[in-house]
């Protein structure tokens, strides 16, 4: 076995064993520290193995195929650095809660599926790895206790068992078209675009993977997990968690054949979201809530280049989106995080906080010489140069905005807290984030994008991704000059609505539950005996 | 074509069932019951079938009698006025029941051309068993398997019978209520009938290996004595938990199982039996199988240990 | 089939009284009379069994003697079982007072509601 | 038939595996209380090796093993055969009676000492002839030899249901019985018609001799619909949910994960052994149409319960459901036995029945733990009893079908086969139930998992083994999971050659 091949399969074995230990270990003070090293092989994994390097598991543990790629490779290395950081983070404000058991337990298993679905190459092992994230998840959302949390915690369930469910069908539609006995996620790919079942296995991907990255409107789930769940576990999931959902598209979707129509129509679905997440995120106050919109706006982007890679055919999309992702994971991740800090920061060190979040505020606008501005640049060439290039920019300035609004409630929401307790240590992971959100996109640009870094400091680059940003900033002076004309919008928008289905759910509920007892009677159900056996008599002379 | 008496037996037949299912009080219900089952076994004897004419005067009729006049008895506190039940549903529930009776109907009308039948492959070995009656041996020979695993179903239905005797009262006595008049008719039958009934309970089965007959029929007849002489407050009857009750529960199949297994060593084959000894060992069964299915059925039907009945 | 023979006279009081036990046994709301409508049910089974043995006279035997062996084996059965349902039932009778069947008495389903 | 193997020592472990647990029961008449430990302790590690040994020789041979009761062919005689599909009902019911007995052991210990008590002396009776009826079904050939190895399971699972006693209790004992008895006289109604017609009641004789003429439709209808009323599929259900839950724990992990899979197994012989005509009607597709309202509308009825152990029992009324969509999937493929859809099939029967035995025992011990099984007062209960509640969510992600789970794989290849053969309806209808699974079960998972106002209490000490048994059966579920995704080899063994070659 080669280095490589080493690190790929200790990316997953390591927070399996830590976590069998979590599970049997009868005291937890030591296991805490685990939760940070665990990760370490990932990171490991991502920085030397080599794309390429495949590993065959046997039979006994399912098969697996496990493979790094580029798109791979940057995400789980992001991702990796995020729960690092995180964990850190969580030990060190979890502390004299060590012996809470189920905690560390679904964070390794969360963490197991979240690298899991980066570095996997076969259908039923990116189902396994996806279901593991997406569902150990829960009990990190559930894990305060609190009724919201308990509510988000059910909304997002339900989400992520919908988002299972398309999935599973969309897997078996792929492995139907495939034929031959691979399950290889490459050779479904490959098969897919010729095949009769093309159009309802990219639906069901559509749909199921949109469902984990939020796009509108699946995208419910979101506001209401990020704001109640605890600040690292806030922190992981819109940064790591959600992108198995971008590293599906990238995996399932046939990229480098040009396929009109379903391109177009996740640019649109993509566009949509990225609009009206920054539509509905001004209007809320909570710094959580702003930043979950964010996120369905950032991930609506995402879908877009991809949809547009996708109705064009260009091959360079997969890295180009999933180097954005990489960087939306630790900027998102980091901002949440900034969160957290800033409630436990003294007033006179405040800066501390909101200088190096503005930093990455900026970014997200694009704003030049942050790492969102090269992210930006990355994704240009799937975009093209005609229209949707244009909403990209307007995007782009609609996310400054937000990202402004934001840094505002963060500091109002500083403001209010009195608390004082030192929180050294976790400003620095902070910091620490903030240095990769910047360094991390310049220094690997060159090899992801085979282009040299210098074309994004040109003249021409430097102001087109400027202007977006001072449009953003002046809007934000104007609806800040503005008394408060923004309408209230419950956290979560249109779940409103689901009172509405609940109830409907619940009379159909009741009506089963009428049936069931009429069905039941002694005299109906003999009856009904009666019809299913004739019943079956004629069916048989049907079709004969 | 139908003889008369035929065609009079079986309207008489569906006269009887249907009036025993539609008779508004139970207790009539149930003796219409023992009629329709007295006229059912003329219809066996009319299809030539004396085994089982025998088989249902003596437990479809008999024993099941006894053993729903018994419960009878006990629910005639509760017998109140039957809920009234939603006329539109029966009416339906009529229409479907006279469907399936229409197409078994239309399959009776419509015999297969060539009749099918073992009667010649039953009667072609019959001869190596030395048995005289082929039910028996299909019963004791061809399907042996079936006839074991029934007298275990008759054992595990007591089991099941007995495990709804509360905790306390577990091995106890099951409460068969006498009958409360002494010197009664019932005492003189009681006295007088069982020397007979046993008699002939054993004649049927040692006819049954060659004339209708066995040990059903005759365990029948004596569980129907044994009855008599309990109701009749004559025969104390036993706690579950006697040892002597349980042995003559299971020495029938225990035998009959044992003899099986013999044959796996005598012949190679489970219940095969070796050359020249098929009528003995099955006689041997047979015997045995007379007392166990006696004593089973009678226990059937006092039920399961309860606390004393008083009246 | 111009003649209405004995055999088939059976077979259609056999089909008669299967349709009338399942009726019985539908309608009737007493657990007691639904155990004698089984009993009617199954004494029509075994007589479809015992036309098929009619039928299949051979061999110098009046009637087929596999068929009739397992109506003997079937009417022991089918007397466990009665005996086992009047047991259940006269429990239910001490444990409740009332002998009925009917979902509406399921008290222990609609406790915790 | 293959006479030679009539005289063969590995044909008496079919006739082993069918006495040996009756000779417990005759040992415990004989022996009385004082010995029934002693008997079990003997009977249940010797009928589990004789499972064993049968599947062993089965699959390593890889014909199936047939032995001729007396020596008397068939249709004059009765032959037993155990192939694939038998062996494997065969060792899981194996596995899964004797986890349940090892966890039965500590409330069903007759106390030394004392006089015979009856819930031991029954429990352990109903068991052992609960395991003969259903090797007997597993290994039976001939139609009336099932009918009575069928009755042999109904009276020994009815009085499971009502062991406890209570008013409740008896009442669905009572109309499981009555409806059961009404299925036993179908079920015997269409085998005196076949035998009428032609002349035989073994399976492989029937296979070849049936025609497809009314009589045969008639016969299998009464026998198919005898058959689902045993099985409790949907809307023939009425029995099932009270049944079930009322039963102790260790009765419903049988009743739900054995007992209605034995007449399931037996419609799988009828439909694809008997009568493999039936393929080429419409009666598969109804058959699967009932399947899926069984999913759908058991699994609304589950997620609607405020029962633990209700919830479970509505559960396997869904659960079920998925066992019919076999009928449509596999008849329709060329080659049944290597179609998806048969594999599929078997692994949903199996999966279910070691994640249902697991899940009735951890409500059990959940019940007995806190003293009720309300799931609204669940709140936290999961950090007092981790490993039970574990144990239940292992099982129930078998359940929704979340890898890797033998519920997985099962579903997978069920889908798969649907979207093969083009059937989307079924697709369709497994996606939704196993969505519905995912609410029932989290909402337990949800309410144990995160604290209540009011934290429960444990009433009564659970012992750590019980948990243990508990836990290793949902494992086993989860175990099944690394089945691989395609036809297996096992369920093959000794299938007929090709579907409906000898029908017209």
């Amino acid at each position: 076995m080669t280095l490589g091949e080493v690190l790929l399969v200790a990316t997953l074995a390591v927070p399996l064993v830590t976590l069998v230990l979590a599970l049997s270990s009868g005291s937890h003070r030591r296991t805490t520290i685990l939760l940070v090293l665990a990760a370490i092989p990932a990171l490991l994994t991502a920085l030397f193995a080599e794309s390429g390097t495949t590993v065959v598991l046997p039979q006994a543990l399912l098969s697996l195929v496990l493979s790094l790629d580029l798109p791979g490779r940057l995400l789980l290395g992001a991702a990796a650095l995020l729960w690092i950081a995180t964990g850190a983070y969580a030990v060190l404000s979890r502390r004299g809660r060590e012996n809470d058991n189920p905690f560390p337990i679904w964070w390794l298993a969360t963490m197991t599926g979240s690298f899991g679905v980066f570095i996997v190459a076969d259908l039923v092992g990116f189902y396994l790895f996806f279901t593991l994230v997406s569902l150990s998840a829960y009990w990190l959302v559930v894990d305060d206790g609190a009724p919201p949390a308990k509510r988000a915690g059910a909304v997002y369930v339900s989400f992520a068992l919908l988002s299972e469910a398309f999935l599973l069908l969309a897997f078996v539609l792929l492995a139907v078209a495939t034929r031959n006995d691979s399950f290889l996620i490459r050779d479904a790919v490959a098969a897919i675009s010729t095949s009769p079942l093309r159009d309802p296995a990219m639906a069901f991907l559509v749909l199921g993977f949109g469902i984990k990255i939020g796009l509108v409107p699946f995208h419910v789930w979101m506001p209401l997990t990020y704001a109640s769940a605890s600040i690292p576990v806030a922190a992981v999931l819109s940064g790591a968690t959600v992108k198995a959902g971008v590293i599906g598209l990238i995996r399932f979707l046939p990229f480098g054949v040009p396929l009109p129509g379903w391109g177009e129509t996740l640019t649109a679905l993509g566009f949509v979201s990225a609009f009206y997440g920054v539509l509905i995120g001004i209007t809320q106050t909570n710094p959580r809530t702003i930043l979950a919109y964010s996120s369905v706006s950032q991930m609506g982007l995402i879908a877009a280049v991809l949809g547009m890679g996708l109705a064009t055919g260009n091959s360079i999309t997969p890295a180009a989106a999933a180097f954005y992702a990489m960087f939306h994971i630790l900027a998102k991740g980091g901002l949440f995080l900034a969160i957290g800090v800033a409630q436990k920061t003294r007033h006179r060190t405040e800066w501390t906080v909101l200088l190096p979040a503005a930093v990455v505020v900026l970014g997200f606008g694009g704003f030049p010489m942050t790492g969102g501005a090269i992210a930006k640049y990355a994704i240009k060439s799937p975009l093209g140069d005609g229209d949707v290039a244009m909403l990209a920019m307007v995007s782009a300035a609609a996310s400054t905005l937000l990202m402004l609004h934001f840094l505002r409630c963060l500091r109002a929401s500083r403001s209010h807290e009195t608390r004082t307790t030192s929180a050294a240590e976790q400003s620095f992971i902070w910091l620490a984030i903030v240095v990769a959100v910047v360094a991390l996109p310049w220094a690997l640009y060159p090899a992801v994008i085979q282009a040299s870094a210098h074309d994004a400091l040109s003249f021409d680059a430097l102001w087109k991704a400027t202007w977006p940003v001072l449009i953003g900033v002046l809007l934000f002076g104007v609806l800040g000059r503005a008394p408060r004309i923004l309408p209230m919008i419950p956290p979560g928008d249109i779940i409103v609505l689901q009172s509405w289905a609940w109830s409907g759910a619940k009379a159909l509920g009741d009506a089963t539950e009428r049936i069931d007892e009429y069905l039941r009677r002694w005299s109906i159900a003999g009856s009904l005996l009666l019809v299913v056996t004739l019943a079956l008599i004629g069916s048989f002379y049907v079709g004969r | 074509m139908a003889s008369v008496f035929d065609v009079t037996l079986v309207c008489l037949i569906l006269a009887v069932g249907a009036w025993s299912t539609f008779a508004r009080l139970t207790f009539s219900a149930i003796v219409i019951f023992i009629v329709y089952g007295l006229l059912l076994s003329l219809a066996w004897v009319r299809l030539a079938a004396v085994d089982v004419a025998l088989t249902e005067a003596a437990i479809g009729s008999g024993v099941t009698g006894m053993l729903l006049l018994n419960a009878v008895a006990r629910l005639r506190s509760t017998d109140a006025a039957p809920t009234p039940s939603r006329s539109s549903v029966n009416i339906a529930a009529g229409v479907f029941c006279t469907l399936i009776t229409a197409s078994l109907a239309g399959l009776v009308l419509v015999p297969p051309q060539v009749p099918v039948s073992l009667a010649p492959s039953v009667m072609e070995s019959l001869g190596q068993s030395g048995l005289g009656n082929p039910v028996a041996g299909v019963l004791f020979v061809y399907r042996s398997l079936d006839t074991l695993l029934e007298k275990v179903v008759l054992v595990l239905a007591l089991i099941a019978v007995w495990s709804l005797a509360p905790d306390g009262l577990w091995g106890g006595k099951p409460a068969l209520r006498p009958f409360p008049q002494r010197d009664s008719v019932l005492i003189f039958l009681a006295r007088t009938v069982p020397p007979i009934g046993i008699m002939v309970g054993i004649y049927m089965f040692w006819v049954g290996a060659d004339e209708p007959g066995g040990a059903f029929q005759g365990g029948a007849v004596l569980a129907a004595m044994w009855i008599l002489v309990m109701i009749a407050g004559l025969a104390a009857v036993p706690p579950t938990s006697s040892h002597a009750l349980r042995l003559a529960l299971i020495v029938g199949p225990v035998v009959f199982l044992a003899i099986g297994i013999l044959g796996i060593f005598l012949t190679g084959t489970f219940l095969a039996y070796p050359e020249g000894y098929a009528k003995p060992l099955i006689i041997a069964i047979e015997a045995t199988l007379t007392v166990s299915i006696g004593v089973t059925l009678a226990m059937h039907v006092v039920g399961p240990p309860e606390k004393e009945w008083r009246s | 089939m111009a003649i209405m023979n004995a055999i088939t006279i059976f077979g259609l009081c056999a089909a008669a009284l299967v349709g009338l036990g399942i009726f019985g046994l539908i309608v009737n709301p007493q657990p007691l009379r639904k155990i004698l409508a089984i009993n009617i049910l199954g004494s029509g089974v075994f007589l479809m069994f015992g036309v098929i043995a009619r039928r299949g006279a051979a061999a110098g035997l009046g009637g087929d003697p596999v068929p009739q062996a397992m109506v003997i084996t079937g009417i022991v059965v089918a007397f466990s079982a009665t005996a086992l349902a009047v047991a259940l039932l006269l429990r239910l009778v001490l444990v409740s007072g009332a002998a009925t069947l009917e979902a509406e008495a399921e008290p222990s389903e609609k406790d915790g509601r | 038939m293959a006479a030679a193997e009539t005289s063969s020592i590995a044909g008496l472990l079919l006739v082993s595996v069918l006495i040996l647990p009756v000779v417990g029961i005759l040992a415990q008449l004989a022996l009385g209380g004082r010995f029934l430990n002693w008997i079990c302790l003997a009977v249940f590690p010797a009928s589990f090796g004789v499972s064993a040994a049968t599947c062993a020789v089965v699959w390593s041979h890889g014909e199936p093993l047939i032995y001729i009761v007396g020596g008397w062919q068939p249709p004059l005689g009765i032959a037993l055969r155990a192939d694939g599909i038998s062996a494997a009902m065969m060792l899981v019911t194996a596995i899964i009676i004797c986890a349940v007995a090892i966890f039965a052991r500590v409330e069903f210990t007759q106390p030394s000492g004392a006089p015979e008590a009856r819930a031991p002396f029954v429990f352990w009776a109903l068991i052992l002839a609960l395991w003969s009826a259903l090797n007997a079904l597993f290994l039976g050939c001939d139609l009336f030899n099932l009918y009575v190895a069928l009755e042999l399971l109904t009276f020994a699972a009815v009085p499971l249901v009502c062991l406890k006693g209570g008013e409740a209790t008896v009442k669905a004992a009572l109309r499981y019985l009555l409806f059961a008895l009404l299925g036993s006289m179908l079920y015997l109604m269409g085998t005196a018609l076949l035998y009428g017609a032609y002349g035989t009641l073994d399976i492989t004789l029937l296979a070849q001799r049936v025609h497809p003429e009314r009589v045969t439709w008639i016969a299998a209808a009464l026998m198919t619909v005898g058959l689902l009323t045993k099985t409790a599929l949907f809307p023939l259900h009425l029995w099932l949910p009270p049944a079930h839950a009322g039963a102790p724990a260790a009765g419903s992990a049988v009743l739900s994960a054995l007992v209605v899979k034995g007449s399931f197994f037996l419609i799988v012989r009828l439909w694809f052994d008997a009568m493999p005509g039936l393929g080429h009607t419409a009666g598969p597709q109804l058959l699967a149409s009932l399947g899926a309202a069984a999913i759908l509308f058991g699994s609304v009825m589950a997620l609607r319960q405020q029962r633990l152990k209700l919830l479970v029992a509505y559960s396997t009324v869904a659960q079920i459901g998925y066992l019919f969509l076999m009928f449509p999937l596999a008849m329709a493929a060329e080659q049944s036995w290597t179609s998806l859809a048969w594999t599929g099939g078997w692994l949903q029967l199996f999966s279910h029945a070691f994640a249902k035995a697991a899940m009735f025992l951890a409500a059990g011990l959940i019940a007995d733990a806190l003293g009720h099984d309300r799931i609204n007062d669940l709140g936290g209960a999961g950090r007092l009893r981790p490993l039970t509640f574990c144990t239940f969510g292992l099982a129930g992600l078998s359940l929704i079908g979340v890898p890797p789970s033998g519920g997985f794989v099962a579903k997978w290849l069920l889908l798969s086969a649907s979207v093969a053969e083009g059937q989307w309806i079924w697709a369709a209808v497994i996606v939704v139930g196993g969505l519905l699974a995912g609410g029932y079960i989290f909402k337990v998972l949800g309410r144990a998992f995160t604290a209540g106002s009011d934290a429960p209490v444990i009433v009564t000490p659970v012992s750590l083994s019980r948990e243990v048994v508990a836990f290793s059966l949902a494992v086993g579920a989860v175990l099944l999971g690394f089945f691989p995704l395609e036809p297996a080899e096992i369920l093959q063994i000794g299938r007929p050659e090709i579907l409906g070659s000898t029908v017209p």
